[in-house]
């Protein structure tokens, strides 16, 4: 019997957005009265924390604070059309959409100041606390709740703004398949340590080590738990997951999560995470989707410090136990 | 987790006042004092259940579908069959004209994977719903099937899906979508050592803790709400409009937080039949999967196969890639023929490789229809790839990171697709795992940058 | 027809109430509960019995009597049934060991039913109104058993002399594997003399391993001493299929963790 | 169908209903009382997403009958905290980023708070074990366990 330690390394890349764009968002953002902002989508949060985003995205355009930003979204009958929250397109569509809509709320909200002033628009920038200020004579100012109060009771302008982003379609070409997937990638490099039980086949995930290329982390607590989160899945997938055990056998199907195995909270690996940034030209402050990236290099990475522990390749997913062990004992002499 | 700003900082602005701030979540206190309102939190007085009488059968004929017993059962309120569903064979693609029309809302005389939906039934409670469901006749011919991918494209096999007329998807570049760059064979022939490989995978489940599901309520004007943890609301209510025969303006959906996605809830299956069963009763409509049913029943990610052949040289250069990809669609498209061709438009992964070719297949077989599923497309091929390039690399006697350097793609390099790199950070991430993992790699691969060559 | 749940004071009435057709007995909920949710509309009438002595545990004189109703919690945290603590704790997580009854257990098919393996390696007896019946009997007949379960027995085994081990995928609270339980005395010279052993999701219910508690006897717990007991370890067994392992893979783990455990 | 009476207290306050015998306590909070916050993720005790608190002991509410729970004491995650203020866990939640998507965190609330209750410096293995039965696919566990084991600090901080 013996526990055998293996490592092994992978990197790979992902693109951001609906493959061959043509995937639509809009955003509409609107001031109430005290200068509060909504932002009106019809985007779905799935978890992953796109309202929070949207906010901070909306917040930095305008130059207010995050919870000054109100985020409505996922209901047809007020928000404007969105493709749907999948491809790791949501921050990039969405959150483009949201920074072209508060551009232009933004100017309205600085032409009303550059009114209340005196001053031109264009000499005016914002404190991010909730302030407009003349640059080069910041005490000069006007806050944005007496800004969007004067919009709205004295000079009957709207502070909003409409935001559309479409990466246009692209259409494969037949025979040589020249195409536009993408208009930005993510990337990662992940390494990781196990250690195999050469008379069962039981795989230990010791450590990853991910490092991520995300283009821009807006929230990077947030980014941490879609990185996180998506490399224990990456593990998951690599030794535990699959509705069809014994494929293409269709008998066995799991159907609870006792069933279907995943691994549990006694089986984590000591997860590291690092995060670079190389900002996307066409990204939202440079970002890049990091939702689905981040569960995809643990699985070759893990594969291979497997041959590298104990020598078999287990070319077919998932690698469970009984493949190692069947695999161990083919290459075994009798 | 460790940001790494010394990467990449003369490309950014690092001065801003909420980007780049660790904000707490505005939807977490929802969450820990379990207010966040989810779908299924909404109840409506009168709301009726929906249970789905499933096949039995991998691949069988509908002779008859007698439901006069169920409807007779107490509790029941209506039973609907195929009949009912205005447009009942559609596909959610065809928004964006990707047809063509390959499945049924309810099984019409066919059907062609186990579990496929057949007749709903709509009563009090799940109960009756269950009762009634098991009273629901099917005189079915059982025809033969087929699982295994090469067997589905062999002549002969069972044709799975007639709307297809062959067991794979037809693009417009044929049986496969295509890439071809350089001279793949030339390349082989150049190469000092050939690999050719084969990878597998299985379905993978989503598995979100909150199932699939829709709860419709009739507003009294002629207009329904839906609340759906749908991943995509107009793309949904689209296609259900287009299933319905309904204008889009008779339909109101409403979303929120998502109990958890990844891909597993772009598909329209819930929403179409339960805005249905609400029309014809005028009463509210819960359709609720099952952990059952999200487990076996709800699209999984597809199985895939990828054979991968290179030819690579001694010094550590990859100079031809052949990737063959099969997606394990089922019975049928749902999204998968855009995941195929996605992993076309993927391969040969972050690597400059100058002569390629790509055909990756959307293949039907007699199982529950996949989808998109986080890494759609791309994950499987990504453990094929990154295998592959391990079995290279020992195949030459070199490190397996060095050899992922000498390959990496960097700015301004050609694609397989004919698109010129640009962004690239793949050499980046490996230094810093380099360092990260206590992995060393020879200084000229620490000092290399994704910026263009010379630059 | 709709569920419906009936209370009994006693045991015997009861019984009585399960004649009637579509009925069956609710315990802690976590078999005849979860079938209803899934759709089974075979049972439509659940009835228990509120009786003390289903849920108390008795311990006299080295001996134990478990009430059917007493749950894997409560037998986990027993200042007397130390021994099984890890046999009790190898079912599910901490909700359903507050919900999870011995009754339950004994009927709960593989891969499920850890707990009854134990018992079957304790060589307990399962009492109903109708008597006292050896586990390894009440098992082999249970699919057809209509009377309730009131409570289980057995001798309480000195510390050193049980052993349990359940493997599982998933950590900590995967279902099995395969699960082993070993009640072994041991002479003075350090071999075997008596040997009971206990196999979990080696058939469709708890088996005991004959062929290697024989080979056990007069020998001695070492490397050389359990050989005979690891190659005879799969006799008669007919492992699971199902999504968590292969009969195969069963099969041919079996003798390692059976090594193992005999040698820890 | 028979209608049966039950009656109980749920986060304190008394809680009498007629309801369909058979019913299961997740049923009866959700559709007759309106307590929303234990989730009903898989039905079959597998995913935890229902757990609640029934006299002091963590439960499954979707294989627990309601008429079984008469005179009992029930606390579900929506009555943790007290005036606004969170529980130390919920706090503790908010602070390690522990929630994602949500669906499974009243319920693995109701397993951390049954823990401290009874364990107040757990150890991380005692909190592995208490949370084994709560299904979280979003965050892989770790945050769930380090707040946990925050939720624990700040209460011993409390009581020092």
């Amino acid at each position: 019997m013996a526990i055998r330690r293996g490592r092994g390394v992978a990197a790979i890349n992902y693109p951001t957005g609906m493959n061959l764009g043509g995937d639509p968002t809009q955003a509409l953002v609107h001031s109430t009265p005290t200068g509060n902002f909504m932002v009106t989508l019809s985007s779905v949060d799935l978890g992953q924390g796109m309202k929070q985003i949207m906010a901070q995205i909306c917040a930095e355009t305008i130059g207010v604070p995050t919870d000054r930003v109100v985020v409505d979204t996922a209901d047809t009958d007020t928000g404007p059309h969105c493709m749907g929250t999948f491809a790791s397109r949501g921050t990039h569509r969405a959150g483009n959409a949201v920074i072209q809509a508060a551009r232009e709320a933004r100017q309205v909200m600085l032409e009303v100041a550059a009114e209340e002033l005196e001053v031109n628009a264009s000499d005016l920038e914002t404190d991010g606390q909730g302030n407009i200020l003349v640059k080069g004579a910041p005490q000069k100012s006007i806050s944005i709740f007496d800004v969007a109060l004067s919009a709205h009771f004295k000079r009957g302008r709207s502070i909003s703004g409409r935001g559309m982003f479409l990466i246009p379609r692209s259409y494969p070409e037949k025979e040589t398949g020249a195409m536009k997937p993408s208009t930005c990638y993510a990337h990662a490099c992940t390494v990781a340590e196990v250690e195999v039980d050469d008379e069962t086949g039981e795989v230990t995930v010791l450590t990853v080590k991910n490092i991520f290329e995300i283009g821009r982390a807006l929230n990077p607590k947030m980014v941490e738990q879609q990185l996180v989160g998506g490399s224990w899945m990456g593990i998951s997938h690599a030794l535990y997951e699959t509705t069809e055990p014994y494929y293409p056998n269709r008998d066995h199907g799991g159907t609870d999560f006792n069933q279907y195995l995943m691994p549990g909270p006694g089986d984590l690996a000591e997860t590291e995470i690092i995060v670079l940034e190389r900002p996307s030209a066409d990204g939202p402050y440079g970002a890049k989707g990091p939702g689905e990236m981040c569960a995809n290099p643990q699985i070759p990475a893990v594969a291979n410090a497997v041959f590298d522990a104990v020598g078999v390749r287990i070319d077919t997913l998932p690698i469970t136990p009984e493949r190692i062990l069947r695999a161990l004992k083919a290459q075994a002499p009798n | 987790m460790e940001l790494r700003k010394n990467y990449f900082a003369d490309m950014r602005k690092d001065d801003l006042h909420e980007i780049g701030q660790p904000r707490p979540r505005s939807d977490s206190p929802g969450h820990v004092t379990g207010k966040t309102a989810f779908f299924a939190d909404r109840n409506f007085p009168g709301m009726l259940h929906l249970k789905m009488v499933r096949s039995p059968h991998h691949h069988a004929r509908i002779r008859s579908i007698d439901t006069s017993e169920a409807e007779k059962h107490p509790g029941v309120v209506k039973v609907l069959t195929a009949r009912d569903v205005p447009h009942n064979v559609y596909t959610i693609l065809i928004l964006i004209q990707i047809g063509p029309e390959d499945e049924t809302v309810l099984a019409d005389g066919k059907v062609r994977w186990k579990g496929e939906a057949v007749v709903a039934v709509l009563a009090e409670t799940e109960r009756a719903a269950q009762e009634a469901a098991a009273k629901v006749k099917v005189d079915y011919e059982v025809l033969p099937a087929v699982f295994d991918m090469e067997e589905a494209l062999k002549p002969g096999a069972p044709l799975v899906n007639e709307y297809h007329g062959q067991n794979y998807y037809l693009y417009d570049s044929g049986e496969c979508r295509k890439v071809r760059f350089g001279d793949v064979e030339a390349g082989f022939a150049g190469a000092d050592c050939v690999l050719e490989q084969s990878y597998q995978s299985s379905p993978i489940e989503h598995a979100p803790t909150e199932t699939t599901g829709c709860v419709v309520a009739p507003e009294g004007n002629d207009r329904f709400t839906c609340y759906t943890n749908t991943q995509a609301m107009f793309f949904t209510l689209d296609n259900a409009s287009i299933i319905l025969q309904m204008p889009g303006n008779k339909l109101h959906f409403v979303g929120g937080t998502v109990g958890g996605g990844f891909g597993g809830k772009v598909d329209v299956i819930v929403e179409p039949i339960a805005i249905l069963g609400a029309k014809l009763t005028g009463r509210p409509v819960s359709f609720i999967y099952s952990r059952e049913e999200e487990m076996q029943i709800s699209s999984p990610r597809a199985a895939e196969k990828v054979v991968i052949k290179d030819g690579v040289m001694k010094d550590g250069r990859i100079v031809a890639r052949k990737v063959t990809g099969y997606t394990d669609a089922g019975a049928y498209s749902r999204h998968s023929p855009y995941g195929a061709q996605k992993g076309a438009g993927h391969y040969p992964g972050p690597y400059t490789i100058p002569n390629v070719w790509i055909d990756t297949y959307c293949v039907y077989t007699n199982r529950t229809p996949s989808s998109a599923m986080r890494g759609f497309g791309v994950t499987i091929g990504d453990f094929a790839l990154e295998v592959q390039m391990d079995k290279l690399a020992r195949l030459i006697g070199m490190d397996p990171l060095e050899f992922r350097f000498i390959n990496a793609y960097r700015d301004g390099d050609m694609k397989a697709h004919r698109q010129p790199t640009e962004g690239a950070a793949l050499i980046e991430c490996m230094q810093e795992a380099s360092r990260a993992a206590n992995w060393p790699v020879a200084e000229k691969y620490m000092a290399m940058s994704s910026y263009a060559k010379g630059a | 027809m709709a569920l419906a749940l009936q209370t009994f004071a006693t045991v015997k009435d009861a019984n009585v109430a399960l004649k009637a057709q579509g009925t069956c007995y609710f315990g802690g909920g976590t078999l005849v509960v979860r079938a209803a949710n899934e759709g089974d509309i075979s049972v439509s009438g659940l009835i228990r019995s509120t009786d003390p002595a289903l849920s108390a545990i008795e311990v006299t004189g080295g001996k134990v009597r478990i009430g059917a109703s007493v749950t894997m919690a409560a037998i986990a945290r027993h200042p007397d049934l130390g021994t099984l603590a890890r046999a009790a704790r190898a079912v599910g997580g901490p909700a359903i060991r507050n919900m999870a009854t011995v009754g339950g257990n004994l009927f709960a098919p593989a891969p499920y039913g850890d707990f009854a393996v134990a018992l079957l390696a304790l060589g307990a007896t399962v009492s109903t109104d109708d008597g006292e019946t050896p586990i390894e009997t009440f098992l082999a007949n249970r699919d057809g058993s209509r009377a309730i379960v009131t409570s289980v027995g057995f001798t309480v085994p000195k510390a050193g002399d049980f052993r349990f081990l359940k493997v599982s995928r998933v950590k900590p609270k995967g279902i099995s594997v395969l699960s082993i339980a070993a009640m072994l005395e041991q002479a003075g010279d350090g071999t075997v003399s008596s040997a009971r052993i206990a196999l979990g999701c080696m058939a469709d219910r708890p088996i005991r391993a004959k062929a290697a508690e024989k080979a056990l006897l007069g020998r001695r717990l070492d490397q050389d001493g359990i050989a005979p007991a690891l190659a005879a370890a799969g006799e008669g067994t007919s492992p699971i299929t199902d999504p968590i392992a292969s009969a195969w893979y069963r099969a041919e783990v079996l003798p390692v963790h059976l090594r193992r455990l005999l040698l820890s | 169908m028979a209608k049966v009476p039950v009656q109980f207290t749920l986060n304190g306050s008394e809680k009498a209903e007629f309801i369909d015998s058979g019913t299961t306590l997740l049923n009866a909070l959700r559709d007759k009382i309106g307590d929303t916050s234990p989730k009903g993720g898989c039905h079959q005790g597998t995913c935890g997403a229902c757990s609640v608190i029934i006299d002091g002991e963590l439960r499954l509410s979707c294989l627990t009958l309601a008429e079984t729970c008469n005179g009992a004491a029930i606390t579900t995650t929506s009555g943790l905290s007290e005036g606004g203020v969170l529980h130390p866990v919920q706090r503790a939640f908010l602070d390690t980023f522990a929630t994602q998507c949500g669906f499974c965190t009243p319920g693995t609330i109701m397993a951390a708070k049954v823990l401290l209750d009874h364990t107040p410096n757990p150890s991380r293995d005692e909190v592995v074990e208490a949370l084994s039965g709560n299904i979280c696919r979003c965050t892989g566990y770790e945050s769930i366990i380090q707040a946990v084991l925050l939720a624990a600090r700040a209460n011993s901080q409390n009581a020092a």
